[in-house]
């Protein structure tokens, strides 16, 4: 490595970071301009052009506002949950490609930051990280509210964690490889989206829940914990829990999209071919991004308990038998050829459904019959 | 090479410092801290060995899963207070201290009179690894440690019935003193759970 | 190998190096005047303490996280199994099946016991013991 | 053909064929336990039962086993050694159900989870006979400890919630040490097989100090599981706590398994670094067997007598295990067949005698026991006869088995030291004789007067007459067990 690439690679990242940062500026206001349109409000109109500003304004107001440590917190743990909660947000964005690169200086430079081989683990693990923001800065901020947030909300999203990482094997098994890039190579002719719908559902499902937006945004649940786990944050630190929860709105969905909905891929003219990708990416992104922001507008918060049992209940006895039956619908035609098995993976497919219904009825039967003891 | 080299010696004092930390720290949470440190770090020295599927999955289970089943005893118990412990066995301390440096210096003499401080991959690494490691590791654990795979999911099930068994209790813990007076006392064992560490084996 | 990672350092730095200065540039910029009622817990008015004394939280976060680990080792297997699947062949869907399916077993158990029910009213340690009492009988 | 066998090892289930029923036990019992509304403790005995049996029966068919030795993938070993240990382990566990299934029901306690959790320990036990890998054998030790722990913790007295707690934090340390010689054995031979690693180092291309760490770290994984000194430390507070039932079942249980698993890998892989191992293996006989003996006689309260009792009765096997010939295998056999119906026999009489709830472990409880039930009380007796190692009891050839075997190898001063050590140890056993016919009541506790447990408990009571006076009888078949194939 020279000192060209060195430069590359600084810029890239360098490029990256704050492509995401101006991202989740924008998506605040793209949330609140969209959540003003379905009731029919104007939302904010006063910074910038159409208040195209506001989350800007809303940073700088943060940035210069006082920070309370409350007397009771746990200093070193209370100053540095803000960060362990951004750090995993920004990493797991490091594997997606965003489009499939250019030639600089007769230097290739991918859009991605990192290809790593094991691509799709490190999305798990870093998502798995970001529990600790959450329960760090409940616990360190040395009041009730917080606390019970916290707990809360790490529970919620381990629950929902086993779900997410069902969903990305069952990617797996089609790609035959953790790579991302390879994920994508994968899709040139069907989208994952297609044969995976199941497992797509159950990606956007336990993505919302791991963001903790809306209708699982318990952990914030104003109405009985005040603010959840940043209740006794202020200032800047604030903004960086505000800044994490965007940044994994941002990342969730462009995982989904490269999983699923075929990464960069769109049809495109030979004219500037680097840049088409990155447009059908973030078109890709915004759209599931909407659909987000669509269901935060319509449902209503979950019970927490029905939150859990849908988690533990539905989403992971699907999800494996989802796997399973993928796995028989790729590997029964290698050994009994396609004809009984397109038979068979239809009768399958029945009854997964099948059973999903009556799990689901199970699960709100016994709710009902239990609820009131 | 080089790259292996630096990033061995950046992790491994770190690894080691915040195991030690993690031991030094009254508070439990702050030693929970230091220990997700530490796993991270040896994930990170997995990656150098060549691993990369192991330090995902060090990252995912370790640090990811069980720290935050850690967590959750400590609050849940709240050992939140900094306790303060007493030690009943005088010495015992310093003969933990003194086994654990024979041990250490035990291992290290074992390997250095053995294989050496090896600075290489061992021979036929690169080919086992071909392909991909979690793909490797996939035609190992699928094929020729089949068993073992299998068996790990009654593991698996008797955690979980453990679980759920352990936690279904529902009396409330009797003060332990109060038990001693039901109890007859022994006159020859102290019976105090901490007695074992003394003789904590050199091996 | 480890130079696939660098970029990822250079992005962790950087994200770091993003917070680590807005904190301390925010700290030297903002204000600072602190009170006794700024700096006390969110409390309606209650005498506030470091932790609840005495009320813990219900066992059954410490029973989630514990199969949180059980389901998590399970799927951590799955992901060689399924990049690998298709030359492990029907002997590699077997195996899985009874794999997934033992862990099943155990799963249907747990809920069974009800391990996955949340709505069991176990907050007030006086009711603890009843609702004990009636799982036990029922 | 050729893709055919790459794709996956020949599958030769035969040689797991117990492990195999006994999971579909365990599945169905615990699925049974749980999903039936209304649950039938007796169904769910019966079903154990049922397939303890079915284990048994496939146990004694691969007997004639005439596959490959070693199957799965070189995983588990088809030997006879392993059909017998598990036999041994089979009977204890139909036994022990019958007992706690009677525990708990008089009790008044409903534990559905004892079936399969007993199911699962013997899984576990029977598995790591056999296992010929040290992966699986440490897979095996951890579905056992695992199972264990949690019935320990089944009855709801503190003392067993504490019991199991100790019992947890020192089995899951021992188990770090038993992974770490694994890890060694790997690191001096490139292999887990047991088989593998013996001819590595058989060949000299192993690394003898890397190995001899591992058997130093192993010893003292499986020192913990026997409860030999100084790993003993949790086997008192475990046998006291626990339920009396659960403790008749691993007190005889988990020797029989890891003596076997610890038998199999010192004689197999580490077969060529004997000459170094064997020290270690007697002083650990010598020092477990002198501190449990002395240690006994201070006790005053039976479960914990008895629980030194078998920290001393360890080490006697461990005698036969440093011997490190056939002989030595084949006297450790019988002295592990000896001891677990004895100590099985001991605490369920225990069991039965002690009352409703075990308030009633102490010594001095047992006064005049063959007043209010001669029946325990002859019981009682013939099995601290057998401990002691009286003719004309199991106890008794066994020891003498053991000690020969020892003599044999060369090791005259462990045998001393363990005939020094039964002197001994009959002191406290001719003491509780003394109480139960001597001297007169203090306490009046009520025996439990069930005919069923009390059944259970003379069947092992029948097997040390018949050990006893008719070693012959099983003595053939062990010596032809005796022989570990690698």
């Amino acid at each position: 490595m020279d000192w060209l690439d060195w430069l590359l690679l600084a810029a890239r990242v360098v490029v990256v970071f704050f492509v995401l940062l101006l991202s989740v500026i924008l998506l605040v206001w793209v949330e609140r301009k969209v959540v003003a349109d379905m009731q029919t409000r104007k939302g904010p109109m006063r910074a910038g052009p159409r208040g195209v500003l506001v989350s800007l304004a809303d940073g700088i107001k943060l940035f210069f506002k006082e920070g309370i440590t409350p007397a009771l917190a746990d200093r070193p743990v209370y100053l540095i949950a803000p960060i362990v909660s951004m750090l995993p947000a920004f990493l797991a964005f490091a594997v997606i490609p965003f489009g499939t690169g250019v030639t600089l200086f007769g230097r290739r430079v991918p859009f991605q930051i990192a290809d790593l081989n094991v691509g799709i683990l490190w999305v798990l693990a870093m998502s798995s990280m970001m529990v600790y923001g959450i329960v760090l800065a409940g616990w360190s901020s040395g009041s009730n509210y917080p606390l019970l947030g916290s707990i809360r909300s790490s529970a919620q999203m381990i629950s929902y964690e086993v779900g997410m990482a069902l969903a990305l094997v069952s990617v797996l098994m089609y790609s035959g490889h953790l790579r991302m890039t390879q994920i994508v190579a994968a899709q040139d002719r069907v989208w994952n989206v297609v044969p995976q719908l199941p497992a797509f559902v159950i990606y956007l499902i336990a993505g919302l829940a791991e963001t903790n937006r809306p209708p699982f945004d318990l952990p914030e649940a104003e109405t009985e914990l005040v603010a959840g786990y940043h209740t006794e944050y202020s200032g800047i630190k604030f903004a960086m829990f505000y800044l994490a929860e965007y940044l994994n709105t941002v990342t969730v969905a462009a995982i989904a999209t490269t999983l699923f909905l075929g990464g960069w891929r769109g049809p495109h003219p030979e004219h500037l071919a680097w840049l088409w990708p990155i447009l059908w990416f973030v078109v890709k992104v915004l759209a599931i991004i909407y659909a987000y922001i669509w269901i935060r507008a319509t449902l209503p918060r979950f019970r927490y308990d029905r939150l859990m049992a849908f988690g533990w209940k539905v989403l992971i006895p699907f999800g494996l038998v989802w796997v399973l039956a993928t796995g028989a619908v790729i590997v029964l035609p290698d050994v009994y050829g396609r004809r009984p098995v397109v038979i068979g993976a239809a009768a399958v497919l029945a009854v997964v459904l099948l059973l999903s219904l009556l799990w689901s009825a199970l699960a709100r039967r016994r709710e009902t019959v239990e609820a009131p003891s | 090479m080089a790259a292996d080299w630096i990033v061995f010696w950046v992790c491994a004092p770190i690894s080691i410092g915040s195991a030690i930390a993690m031991l030094l720290q009254r508070n439990a949470v702050h030693a929970a801290l230091f220990l997700i440190v530490n796993l991270f770090t040896v994930a990170v020295l997995y990656l150098v060995l060549g691993a990369p599927f192991l330090f995902a999955v060090q990252i995912i289970v370790y640090a990811g899963a069980i720290m935050v089943l850690f967590l959750f005893v400590i609050m849940l118990l709240g050992v939140d207070r900094e306790e303060r412990l007493v030690e009943r066995l005088r010495g015992q301390r310093t003969a933990a201290i003194l086994l654990g440096l024979g041990v250490v210096g035990e291992v290290v003499f074992a390997i250095r009179a053995g294989v050496g401080f090896s600075t290489r991959a061992p021979a036929g690494f690169g080919a086992a690894n071909g392909g991909g490691n979690p793909q490797a590791l996939g035609r190992l654990l699928f094929r020729a440690y089949f068993l073992p795979f299998e068996v790990t999911s009654i593991l698996l099930m008797v955690a979980a019935v453990a679980a759920m068994v352990l936690a279904r209790r529902r009396e409330r813990p009797v003060a332990s003193a109060e038990r001693r007076a039901q109890e007859p006392i022994e006159p020859s064992e102290p019976s105090e759970p901490s007695e074992p560490r003394e003789e904590e084996p050199v091996g | 190998m480890l130079s696939e990672y660098l970029p990822i350092v250079v992005l962790a730095a950087l994200a770091l190096a993003f917070a680590v200065a807005s904190l301390v540039v925010s700290s030297l910029l903002r204000p600072h005047r602190p009170t006794p009622a700024k700096l006390a817990p969110y409390e309606c008015g209650i005498e506030p303490q470091r932790l609840p004394k005495g009320e813990r939280f219900p066992v059954k976060f410490y029973v989630l996280a514990m199969l949180f680990i059980v389901f998590d080792v399970e799927t951590i297997f799955l992901f060689p199994w399924a990049v690998g699947f298709r030359r492990l062949g029907l002997f590699g869907l077997v195996e899985m099946v009874v794999f997934i399916g033992l862990v099943f077993v155990a799963y249907l158990y747990v809920w069974r016991e009800g391990g996955l029910d949340w709505n069991e009213p176990v907050r007030r340690s006086g009711e603890r013991e009843q609702v004990g009492e009636a799982l036990r009988a029922g | 053909m050729l893709g055919q066998f790459l794709s996956h090892p020949p599958v030769e289930l035969g040689p797991i064929g117990p492990e195999l029923v006994l999971a579909g036990a365990g599945v169905l019992v615990l699925l049974g336990g749980a999903l039936v509304r209304r649950r039938q403790p007796r169904a769910l005995l019966l079903a154990s039962l049922a397939g303890l049996t079915g284990a048994a029966v496939v146990s004694v068919s691969l007997w004639r086993w005439r596959g490959h030795a070693t199957v799965l993938g070189g995983m588990v070993q088809a030997d006879r050694f392993a059909v017998v240990a598990r036999l041994i382990l089979l009977g204890v566990a139909a036994l022990a159900l019958v007992l706690g299934h009677h525990y708990f029901e008089r009790l008044g306690e409903e534990r559905p989870e004892f079936y399969p959790l007993v199911l699962f320990t013997t899984l576990g036990m029977t598995l790591i006979t056999a296992a010929a890998d040290l992966i699986l054998v440490f897979l095996a030790l951890e579905i056992l400890s695992l199972s264990l722990y949690v019935l320990t913790a089944l009855s709801r007295r503190l003392a067993a919630v504490e019991g199991s707690m100790k019992y947890f934090l020192l089995g899951a340390f021992s188990s770090a040490f038993f992974l770490y010689g694994v890890a060694m054995a790997y690191g001096a031979t490139g292999s887990t097989h047991l088989s593998t690693i013996a001819r590595s180092l058989a060949g000299q291309t192993g690394n003898q100090a890397l190995a001899l760490a591992a058997v130093a770290l192993l010893v003292i994984g499986f020192g913990f599981k026997v409860a030999a000194v100084p790993f003993h430390m949790w086997t008192p507070d475990v046998y006291q706590g626990a339920p009396t039932a659960v403790t008749a079942y691993m007190s005889a249980a988990t020797k029989v398994a890891a003596f076997a698993a610890f038998l199999r890998v010192l004689m197999t892989s580490f077969q060529p670094l004997t000459w170094d191992w064997t020290p270690i293996v007697w002083g650990l006989a010598v020092a477990t067997m002198i501190v449990g003996s002395v240690l006994a006689i201070a006790q005053t309260d039976i479960k914990r007598m008895l629980a030194y009792s078998s920290i001393a009765h360890a080490g006697f096997v461990l005698v036969g295990v440093s011997a490190a010939t056939q002989e030595g295998i084949q006297s450790a056999l019988f002295y592990l067949l000896a001891y677990a119906a004895t100590i099985l026999g001991a605490f369920g009489v225990v069991m039965l005698a002690s009352g409703r709830g075990e308030e009633h472990t102490s010594l001095g409880s047992y006064a005049g026991l063959c007043r209010r039930s001669p029946l325990l009380a002859g019981l009682m007796s013939l099995f601290l006869l057998s401990m002691a190692g009286i003719p004309p009891t199991a106890g008794f050839i066994a020891k003498v088995n053991v000690f020969r075997a020892a003599v044999d190898a060369g090791h005259w001063g462990v045998a001393l030291v363990g005939v020094l050590a039964s002197v001994v140890a009959a002191f406290f056993y001719i003491r509780v004789m003394v109480l139960m016919y001597m001297q007169e009541p203090l306490e009046d506790v009520e025996p439990d007067p069930s005919i069923v447990p009390r059944l259970a408990v003379a069947v092992p009571a029948l097997l040390t007459l018949l050990f006893g006076v008719f070693p012959g009888l099983v003595l053939g078949l062990l010596e032809r067990a005796s022989v570990l194939r690698w």
